[in-house]
């Protein structure tokens, strides 16, 4: 029993209770305080979580001190704690943007956004399938809750799409988990990969089946094509600082394919092994470039961004599709990039918008952003992340996933499809670019962005810049992380092994 | 017996994929909550199905592990009911907001084609 | 005896159960199938219940009375169904073999408040 | 480490030189060209290495797992380079001092330039392949701003975005090939790379990496095809002009040729890619650069054709081509960099570069003339002028490919005619310029720049006529060791001298001369037929057709596949499912029955099956008429609660009947708000293939059932039958399994609750909604608010409802019940209240604030759970304990129980939070609500 | 005999559903339709009873409870829908 | 304040009673959880009551039980008979009962009778609460009709909740 494996967790219910509880009591000031303190705290205890782990140690903890797989688990590996870490530092970014004014724009805005994180830290920690659905139920309506955040007839079309798409793949997700308890009568996902490999040939199909039905149900989350359609509505017409959140949700997809992928049909899943793998790889290719050609045919500006998370998502993916450690590590370091790298470009696409007047950000002529030089140099650097430009993070993700697609006989697809999204993502943004910094006319008479509303974005992209520098020992852990996912004998023997119970009852 | 649960399922699905895909929100409502009794009778299915072996422990007599049924998927059921309801209900508000901010009720606020029946 | 009066019980009560909605589906307006269900299952269900009640409590786990908690709710809340299902048929001039009061339509037909 | 700082000075000088905008321009000028210096004077103390025949390598480890490390090299071929870069980079800096103009920040403009130049010199310091790449997408995306600096002018945006999509497109061709490369030689170390060119000349990948190298050098050498943005970047400043088009950007296409030469060439493949694309930009190039009237215009074409003299001479590959490649490279940068200047010169003089209107500036500034005429004919290649040894070697090398190859013959005279169209072309600058009559039409008057203007065109004028004179002298040390370099082996024997004798290369030099001569004379017949040529062949106008339909087939793509149509996204989402599913059970070959035994049907299973599908089916057949479909859904409820009865569930027929009504009332609160029907809008064949798929679906699900039901199994659930007595204290199993087994679940749904409540209050803030005052058959509503013998009674049932509820709360953890049943009982009763006394009337009895009620519910759950944290047992750790009062008897007290109490308050006050409000709707959206009339 | 009461009860109460189920599909006005679910619980209430008796278990009694609690809500809502449209007014 | 703590002397036992047919069981624990709850409910629902229910004759009451009782037997079965017997031969009609009754709780109980017994059905009440409309199923004289229903189930009513 580790009380820092489930702090991540009990921590954003207890504030957001908090909040809730607090709301008439406390000023907006301390609110926001108490919220940005509190994320800050996350920060803090996935950063000693990742430290504890980064070794390739698992942690667990047995809720209700019930052993695997009666009980539910929690556990803590390293690829968990890099989502944490990752997730709490887009979060204290993305809540320093909200509080100069967005939060205000809703209701219940601080409880929500703390159960948001309840959920995505859940989802990252749990061993157990079904609570896993239970989570994404709660990240999905925290989300919802955000989504709407402010109202506005897009950003309600957009929701409407967005939840009922969602309610939709919850409900393939509980099948997808009743074919696996009905077939394999457990729901510990250490359990299942052990009774996915002893499944006899007559159960085969029935898991098959299970596994590509949850296959569907992350590949939404993580709009992968042909589920990738509700992405841009909602992103683009969402609030900056929610956007930015969401930079996280595709990503929880992305994270559980790999989590289930390796971990249910890995290597050692016997019949089944691998059982992502190609679906992953072929799709993934073809979101990239999909992604790019939305993102070369958008008209505004959020719209491109989120498209151009698309295609991040197509690389990420590819990168897991690959399925190689050398890859998936790729992909690791590429997830925390592209996260912060989108948050940002989100937030920047909000100041501009903001900055010029009646404009907003429609890829038209229109007039000047005040303080052009200053933004429009975030928004080249934002862009040359995003874009995967070198000599950024972006770029050292990019080659990284390609590097590692050598070793497949799919590498010339990887490549060529990697390229040519790259520079296709490339024209977008040279576009959007030149459109919104270089062909302005005249003032727009808004008022300039204040540093306040700036720094989040230096923080963003300064995060990025140190992803650069410390591309190293980033991804060596990237690599442990990578490595301890692709064997998953040791997170088996940690969760069901002898019984963790503190002591019997 | 067990046929008859799987025609239900299948027919609980079938009518709520059909009413998902229309285009206006009140259908896509009940369509998935049709779609969500097929989902809950189809999880609760998965711990087979026992006539009068409800898992109601008697402490006075010792009825072997068999003599009940499952627990854990109607736990299960319980939960995604739960869930279930708070999503409907969500959707729902959503619903209406959209009707407000949208003008009609279609699903992407198309404007009113008129009644063509 | 125990067991016949017990099959007697039941007897009675399905078939009431049954005429009622028997009642419900045969008869030729709203007004008329009204009074099958409401009325031929309260005794109907009533029957079953007070069976069950004899049943469970010769069982030998003691009295069984709780079946009357049911009853009670049926009988407060069957008429007042009733009562609102025909003022919402009236409301909305469902067709009707008798004739329907004038006065009614007149009061009906006014604007929303009193 | 000094190279390191070679390339980081003119970085943070950028930034430097940004920051000292605000003390004025000369300060400005003053920084840049310090930061040129200071970069300069970094290098020298390794600037002796290269000539000691010794390569300088040094390194930063930073990705080592990848081999991707800061390394950085000195050998001969980077030193010329470096040399050019820094040393141009300085004059530009001073020729820009005075080129802008007041309006234009200079500061931004060097602070462009510096980071461009940091970009460069890392290009041609790297040691390893991926760090070249990252300062060649560098350099693409400088240039970029620097060739969009004057950002109003439209050309000059399109410019600048042209050259980023045509070098970008190279760049991660580029990647690609390095990729391949660094595979093939194990190593992204030149070095390594360096001494490995058998075995990637012999690898089976080495020609699409080969193609993918050469696409990035070609187009960043302008090589036809992709030479036409080169022009187009013409709209930059000048300054930028001659410094990226002589010594710089489009060298560094050239430089990779030279740098990869040992490993990459020596093939036919190479040959023939390289030659041929070097000689087909050599004549375009010069073709076209003879009917430019735009000044810029010309030198730019040249540019492009001398960087295909360039690149033809690496295609030859012999040694000595390398040779005369490399010297010509040192030849171009110097006279292109000062004709450039010169250009911007007369532009800045005369406020046109219009060769038609220009002329007989030869009196009004004879020093810029006869600078800019002495740069002409190293150009042309005239003797005496530096262009005109590198272009006889070049001579040469065609010669002697002549007499090794067939059809070799051609060469030589292509490059021929090629060089007749540089003199002429040559020829044009230098007298349509300087003579031809009097200027037409200027909008100045033209005379001599500033001195500090012409200076920087003197400097390297003067280098031209240095080399060209005493080559031996000057340019030999230098050249000979970037040869070494690029060939990976000494220099071969080559001679500098002006005068090798009546040869056939002075034969072609001279042809050359003459034929240009003549060209010139009779080129008004060539401008018609140019004229008339234009817009045929035209690169520029492929490449907008390709972008144009790239744009216009993602546009196509994008508006097909996100319509915004939720219904197309879940049909592809049914679609996609199904697939899944199929291809997952299909590709097994398990049957789809299993052994297990089934039970027999009964009278009961017939029943709930014959109403579950009566009301599914009911439902959609009326779904048009809503009401309707909602009242036949309804009556699904039932027979699903019966299922669950008969199949030993009651804790879910309990469940699921109070949440049928519940959803039934929240249903018709929103039902009051929409359409009371529903339109037909999809056409017969869409409601056909609708009906097709959802019966696939159907199909599938109850294939999947079939399936598992069928099926023999063992769960783990053995394990909660046997413990939840003993380890969690209660005998109804689901619910010990709800609050402790699996305790977990139920906190998240029980969160899941209290966020739609949330979202839904939320939600409601701005929501207006007009409740029609009539229904859908234009019935006025009935008078009676609240009639009142349902109130009266109703009222009488609540206690009747609140101990049910207490009931089944209490029961819960031994008996059917629990929490979550009785929290939704709760509400029910209470809505009951709403539903037949108004809101009015309920509100003076029961406070609407229910977010402390959701708030404590969640509060206590979680602090059960803490309690046991607190004690050091993990999260929600249950304990329980027999408690024996007197009269009272054995009761058990189990802290589950306090979670369920959590759950039943989140239940109550969830539920009716999101009901009433959405009650409350409709008084909301009326600023003057009725009251309704208080019942007596 | 008392199995032999029981079976045929069930038979009559399930023809009684039918018929049930029938006029709330076959309508013809909202009020019958209505009528048709809230006889529908009341038949409902008697199979379980029934199905009590029959599996001689008294745990369904709850069901029976709630069922005579949640028809008469649902009947309420529906009738005060068709009277008034806003149901909670 | 007295009467805030025990807001119901005669719903306190009710519900206790009620507790006890739930819990089917008449154990100690019970008993006391019974008045428990017993006290506690009427506190928090005592305000949904409007009006005191105050009955003045229990015995008329007592006996008006038992007639409504007989009379559901015997209207069951003349319901039953008419459903047989088809459609064709009811004569179905809207009487309309002048009250005497005004409490709402009294007109409530009587309609709620009316419900109950012989094929009728209470199916409007007028505005002013003065006449209730009755749905008889099979009517051959509808003033007798009218008046058996005030004689047989008002005149109680009357006497035990407004005896006035
Ligand atoms: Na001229
Ligand atoms: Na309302």
């Amino acid at each position: 029993m580790n009380p820092l494996v489930i702090a991540p967790v009990l921590l954003p219910l207890l504030a957001g209770t908090l909040l809730l509880l607090l709301r008439g009591t406390l000023s907006l000031r301390v609110r926001r305080g108490l919220n940005l303190t509190m994320v800050a705290i996350q920060i803090l205890l996935a950063t000693v979580l990742l430290m504890t782990v980064s070794e390739g140690d698992i942690l667990v903890h047995t809720l209700g001190n019930w052993p695997a797989p009666y009980g539910i688990v929690l556990v803590a590996d390293p690829l968990a704690a890099w989502m944490l870490l990752i997730t709490a530092i887009l979060a204290w970014f993305a809540l320093l943007f909200a509080v100069r004014g967005t939060d205000t724009g809703s209701r219940h805005f601080h409880p929500l956004f703390q159960l948001q994180l309840f959920g995505l830290n859940g989802a990252f920690l749990t061993g157990d399938l079904f609570n896993l659905f239970v989570f994404f139920e709660i990240l999905l309506l925290a989300s919802y809750g955000l989504l709407l955040h402010g109202g506005g007839a897009r950003r309600t079309r957009a929701g409407l799409h967005f939840v009922a798409l969602n309610l939709a793949g919850s409900t393939l997700f509980l099948f997808a988990a009743g074919t696996l308890y009905g077939t394999l009568g457990t729901l510990n996902m250490a359990d299942l990969a052990v009774k996915v490999a002893a499944a006899p040939p007559e159960n085969l199909g029935l898991v098959r089946a299970a596994g590509l039905l949850l296959f569907g149900v992350f590949a939404l989350k993580a709009a992968l094509i042909p589920l990738h359609l509700w992405l841009p509505a909602a992103y683009a017409s969402t609030s900056a600082p929610v956007a930015a959140l969401f930079a996280i949700m595709t990503k929880v997809g992305a994270y559980c394919l790999l989590r289930v992928g390796t971990l249910i049909f890995g290597e050692d899943a016997g019949p089944v092994a691998n059982l992502y793998s190609d679906w992953l790889l072929t799709l993934a290719l073809i979101t990239l470039i999909v992604g790019a050609l939305g993102a070369l045919s958008a008209t505004e500006l959020r719209r491109q961004i989120a498209y151009l998370v698309v295609v991040s998502v197509g690389l990420l993916l590819t990168a897991f599709g690959l399925g190689t450690p050398a890859a998936i590590g790729a992909g690791l370091y590429y997830l925390a990039h592209a996260t912060f790298a989108a948050a940002a470009l989100f937030l920047l696409a909000d100041i501009i918008a903001s900055g010029r007047g009646a404009s907003l950000d429609r890829l038209t002529p229109g007039p000047a952003i005040p303080r052009a030089g200053l933004i429009g140099g975030f928004f080249f650097i934002a862009a040359v992340l995003i874009a995967g430009l070198p000599p950024l993070s972006g770029f050292l993700g990019k080659f990284l996933v390609l590097k590692a697609a050598l070793v497949d006989p799919a590498w010339p697809w990887a490549m060529g499809l990697v390229l040519t999204s790259g520079l296709l993502g490339m024209i977008a943004l040279t576009r959007s670019g030149s459109l919104l910094f270089l062909r302005a006319d005249g003032r727009s008479g808004a008022t300039p962005a204040s540093a306040g509303d700036l720094a989040p974005i230096v923080g963003l992209l300064a995060l990025c810049l140190a992803l650069t520098i410390w591309a190293g020992p980033i991804l060596g852990f990237a690599h442990t992380a990578a490595e301890q996912a692709l064997r998953p004998q040791t997170y088996i023997q940690v969760v069901l092994g002898p019984t963790t119970r503190t002591e019997p009852r | 017996m067990e046929a008859l649960i799987s025609l239900i399922v299948g027919v609980l699905t079938a009518c709520g994929v059909y009413l998902i895909l229309r285009g206006r929100t009140f259908p896509l409502v009940l369509g998935l909550t049709l779609l969500s009794y097929a989902v809950n009778l189809f999880l609760f299915a998965t711990g087979r199905l026992a006539i009068g072996l409800p898992p109601i422990i008697d402490p006075n007599l010792a009825k072997p592990v068999g003599g009940y049924t499952d627990p854990l998927p109607q736990a299960l059921v319980l939960t995604a009911i739960v869930i279930g309801f708070a999503m409907t209900a969500f959707l729902i508000m959503l619903a209406l907001k959209a009707r407000a901010e949208l003008g009609n009720d279609h699903v992407d606020g198309r404007p009113d084609p008129g009644d063509r029946a | 005896m125990l067991e016949i009066l017990l099959s007697a019980l039941i007897l009675i009560g399905a078939l009431f159960t049954f005429i009622g909605s028997l009642g419900l589906a045969r008869l030729g307006d709203f007004y008329t199938r009204l009074h099958g269900p409401t009325k031929a299952t309260t005794l109907g269900v009533g029957s079953l219940l007070i069976a069950s009640m004899i049943h469970f409590s010769t069982q030998g786990n003691g009295a069984s009375f709780h079946e009357v908690l049911v009853t009670i709710f049926l009988f407060i809340t069957a008429p007042v169904s009733a009562h609102l299902l025909s003022k919402a048929a009236l409301h909305l001039r469902v067709k009707s073999l008798a004739n329907v009061p004038p006065r009614i339509d007149e009061a009906d037909s006014g604007t929303d408040s009193r | 480490m000094n190279l390191f700082f070679v390339i980081l000075i003119p970085f943070v000088g950028a930034g430097l030189t940004g920051w000292m905008s605000r003390f004025g321009r000369t300060p400005s000028a003053w920084t840049a060209g310090g930061v040129t210096l200071l970069a300069l004077l970094c290098l020298m103390p390794s600037a002796a290495v290269p000539f000691l025949g010794e390569t300088l390598v040094q390194r930063w480890p930073w990705i080592p797992d990848i081999g991707l490390d800061l390394a950085l090299r000195l050998d001969g071929l980077g030193l010329l380079f470096a040399l050019m870069i820094l040393g141009i980079g300085l004059l530009i800096i001073l020729y820009a001092r005075y080129y802008l103009s007041a309006r234009d920040s200079l500061s931004l403009f060097y602070a462009y330039l510096l980071l461009f130049m940091g970009s460069m010199l890392g290009i041609v310091l790297s040691e390893n392949l991926i760090l070249l790449l990252m300062f060649w997408e560098l350099t693409s995306l400088t240039s970029f701003l620097l060739i969009g600096f004057w950002r109003e002018r439209e050309d000059a945006r399109k410019g600048a975005r042209m050259a980023l999509t045509i070098t970008g497109l190279g760049g991660l061709a580029l990647l690609g090939g390095f990729l391949l490369l660094g595979e093939m030689a194990g190593s992204y170390d030149l070095s390594t790379i360096l001494a490995s060119g058998d075995r990637v000349r012999a690898h089976p990948l080495y020609t699409p990496m080969l193609v993918l190298i050469l696409l990035g050098a070609f187009t960043k050498s302008a090589q036809f095809p992709f030479h036409f943005w080169l022009p187009h970047a013409m709209a930059a400043p000048t300054p930028v002009s001659a410094y990226l088009h002589s010594a710089t950007l489009v060298k560094a296409g050239v430089f990779l040729l030279a740098r990869l030469f040992p490993v990459l060439s020596g093939t036919p493949e190479w040959s023939w890619l390289v030659g041929g694309a070097g000689l087909a930009t050599l004549l375009v190039g010069a073709w076209f650069a003879l009917y430019k009237h735009d000044l810029k215009g010309l030198l730019a074409y040249s540019t492009i054709s001398h960087l295909g003299l360039i690149t033809l001479l690496f295609g030859i590959g012999t040694p000595l081509a390398a040779v005369a490649g490399v010297f010509h490279i040192i030849n171009h940068a110097t006279f292109k960099a000062s004709l450039f200047m010169a250009a911007g010169i007369i532009d800045h003089e005369c406020g046109t570069r219009d060769m038609r209107r220009v002329n007989g500036l030869w009196k009004f500034m004879p020093y810029t003339a006869t600078l800019a005429m002495v740069a002409a004919a190293a150009m042309a290649g005239v003797p005496l002028f530096n262009g005109f040894l590198s272009k006889e070697m070049f001579f040469a090398e065609t010669a002697t490919f002549y007499t090794e190859h067939d059809w070799g013959w051609l060469l030589p005279l292509v490059v021929v005619i090629a060089g007749m169209l540089a003199v002429a072309y040559s020829l044009r600058f230098t007298h349509d310029v300087f003579f031809n009559g009097d200027p037409i039409d200027l909008p100045r008057t033209p005379h001599e720049p500033p001195f500090w203007m012409k200076a920087p065109v003197g400097v390297l004028v003067a280098i031209c006529l240095l080399v060209g004179i005493l080559p031996m002298l000057t340019v030999e040390p230098i050249l000979t060791v970037a040869v070494a370099s690029v060939l990976q082996t000494p220099s071969p024997v080559h001679n500098l001298a002006i005068w090798h004798g009546v040869n056939l290369p002075f034969l072609m030099s001279l042809a050359a001369l003459l034929g240009g001569l003549l060209i010139y004379a009779a080129r008004r017949p060539l401008f018609t037929l140019a004229a008339q040529l234009e817009g045929r062949l035209d690169a520029q106008a492929v490449y907008r057709w390709t972008l144009g339909r790239v744009i216009a087939f993602a546009a196509w793509i994008t508006r097909h596949l996100e319509t915004g149509s939720l219904q197309r996204m879940l049909l592809l989402f049914v679609l996609s499912v199904l697939t899944l599913g199929v291809a997952g059970f299909v590709g097994s070959g398990s049957p789809l029955t299993g052994t297990r035994a089934t039970l027999p049907v009964d009278i009961l299973g017939v029943l709930v099956t014959v109403g579950i599908l009566a009301a599914a089916i009911g439902t959609l057949a009326l779904h048009r008429r809503r009401l309707t479909a909602l009242i036949v859904m309804g009556a699904l409820g039932l027979p699903v609660a019966l299922i669950f009865v008969q199949f030993s569930a009651p804790d879910l027929a309990l469940t699921q009947l109070t949440v049928e009504v519940v959803t039934i009332v929240l249903l018709l609160l929103a039902l009051y708000f929409l359409p009371q029907r529903s339109p037909v809008e999809s056409s017969r064949g869409t409601r056909i293939r609708d009906l097709g798929v959802a019966a696939l679906a159907g199909a599938g699900t109850a294939a999947l059932t079939w399936s598992i039901l069928t099926r023999p199994f063992a769960s783990i659930s053995d394990y909660f039958l046997v413990n939840s007595l003993p380890g969690g204290g209660g005998t109804n199993v689901v619910n010990v399994i709800l609050v402790d087994f699996r305790g977990f679940d139920t906190l998240g749904e029980i969160t899941v609750l209290a966020l739609a409540g949330l979202g839904i209050y939320a939600m409601l803030r701005d929501l207006r909604l007009h409740g029609p005052t009539q229904d859908a058959d234009g019935r006025p509503w009935n008078w009676d608010l609240h009639p009142s013998i349902m109130a009266a009674l109703t009222r009488l049932l609540l206690p009747l409802v609140l101990l049910v509820s207490v009931f089944i709360l209490l029961r819960g953890h031994n008996l059917p019940g629990g929490g979550f049943i009785a929290g939704l009982i709760a509400a029910v009763g209470l809505i009951m209240q709403y539903l037949t006394n108004g809101v009015e009337w309920t509100h003076r009895r029961l406070s609407d604030n229910l977010h402390p009620v959701i708030g404590a519910g969640l509060l206590i759950a979680l602090l059960t759970g803490l309690a046991s944290l607190a004690l050091g047992y993990p999260f929600l750790t249950s304990a329980f304990t027999h408690v024996h009062w007197p009269i009272v008897g054995d009761f058990e007290l189990a802290s589950a129980m306090a979670f369920d109490l959590g759950v039943y308050l989140v239940v109550v006050g969830a539920t009716l939070l999101i009901l009433i409000h959405l009650g409350l709707l409709h008084r909301a959206s009326h600023a003057t609500s009725l009251n309704p009339p208080e019942p007596r | 005999m008392l199995n032999l009461a029981v079976t045929i009860a069930l038979g009559l109460v399930s023809a009684a559903f039918a018929l049930t189920l029938w006029r709330l599909l076959r309508g013809p006005d909202q009020p019958d339709r209505i009528l048709a679910l809230d006889t529908l619980s009341v038949n409902a209430i008697a199979l379980l009873v029934l199905l009590g008796i029959h599996l001689d278990s008294s745990l369904y009694f709850e069901a029976a409870l709630l069922i005579a609690m949640m028809g008469f809500v649902g009947t309420v809502a529906l009738c005060k829908y068709l009277l008034r449209g806003d149901i909670i007014e | 304040m007295k009467l805030r703590l025990f807001p119901h002397p005669v719903l306190t036992p009710l519900i206790a009673l009620i507790w006890l047919l739930l819990a089917n069981s008449l154990a100690p624990g019970q008993i006391l959880l019974g008045l428990l709850l017993g006290w506690a409910i009427p506190i928090f629902t005592l305000r949904f009551w409007p009006e005191r229910i105050r009955i003045h004759r229990p015995l008329t009451l007592f006996r008006f039980l038992l007639l409504v009782l007989y009379d559901i037997l015997v209207a069951n079965l003349n319901v039953a008979l008419l459903i047989l017997r088809g459609p064709r031969r009811l004569t179905p009609a809207f009487v309309t009962v002048p009250l005497d009754l005004r409490s709402e709780l009294g007109i409530s109980l009587l309609a709620n009778t009316i419900s109950l017994t012989p094929g009728t059905v209470s199916s409007w009440l007028s505005p002013d609460r003065r006449s209730l409309v009755v749905h008889g199923l099979h009517v051959r004289n509808p003033d007798a009709l009218a008046a058996t229903l005030k004689r047989r189930y008002e005149a109680p009513l009357l006497k035990v909740f407004e005896p006035c």
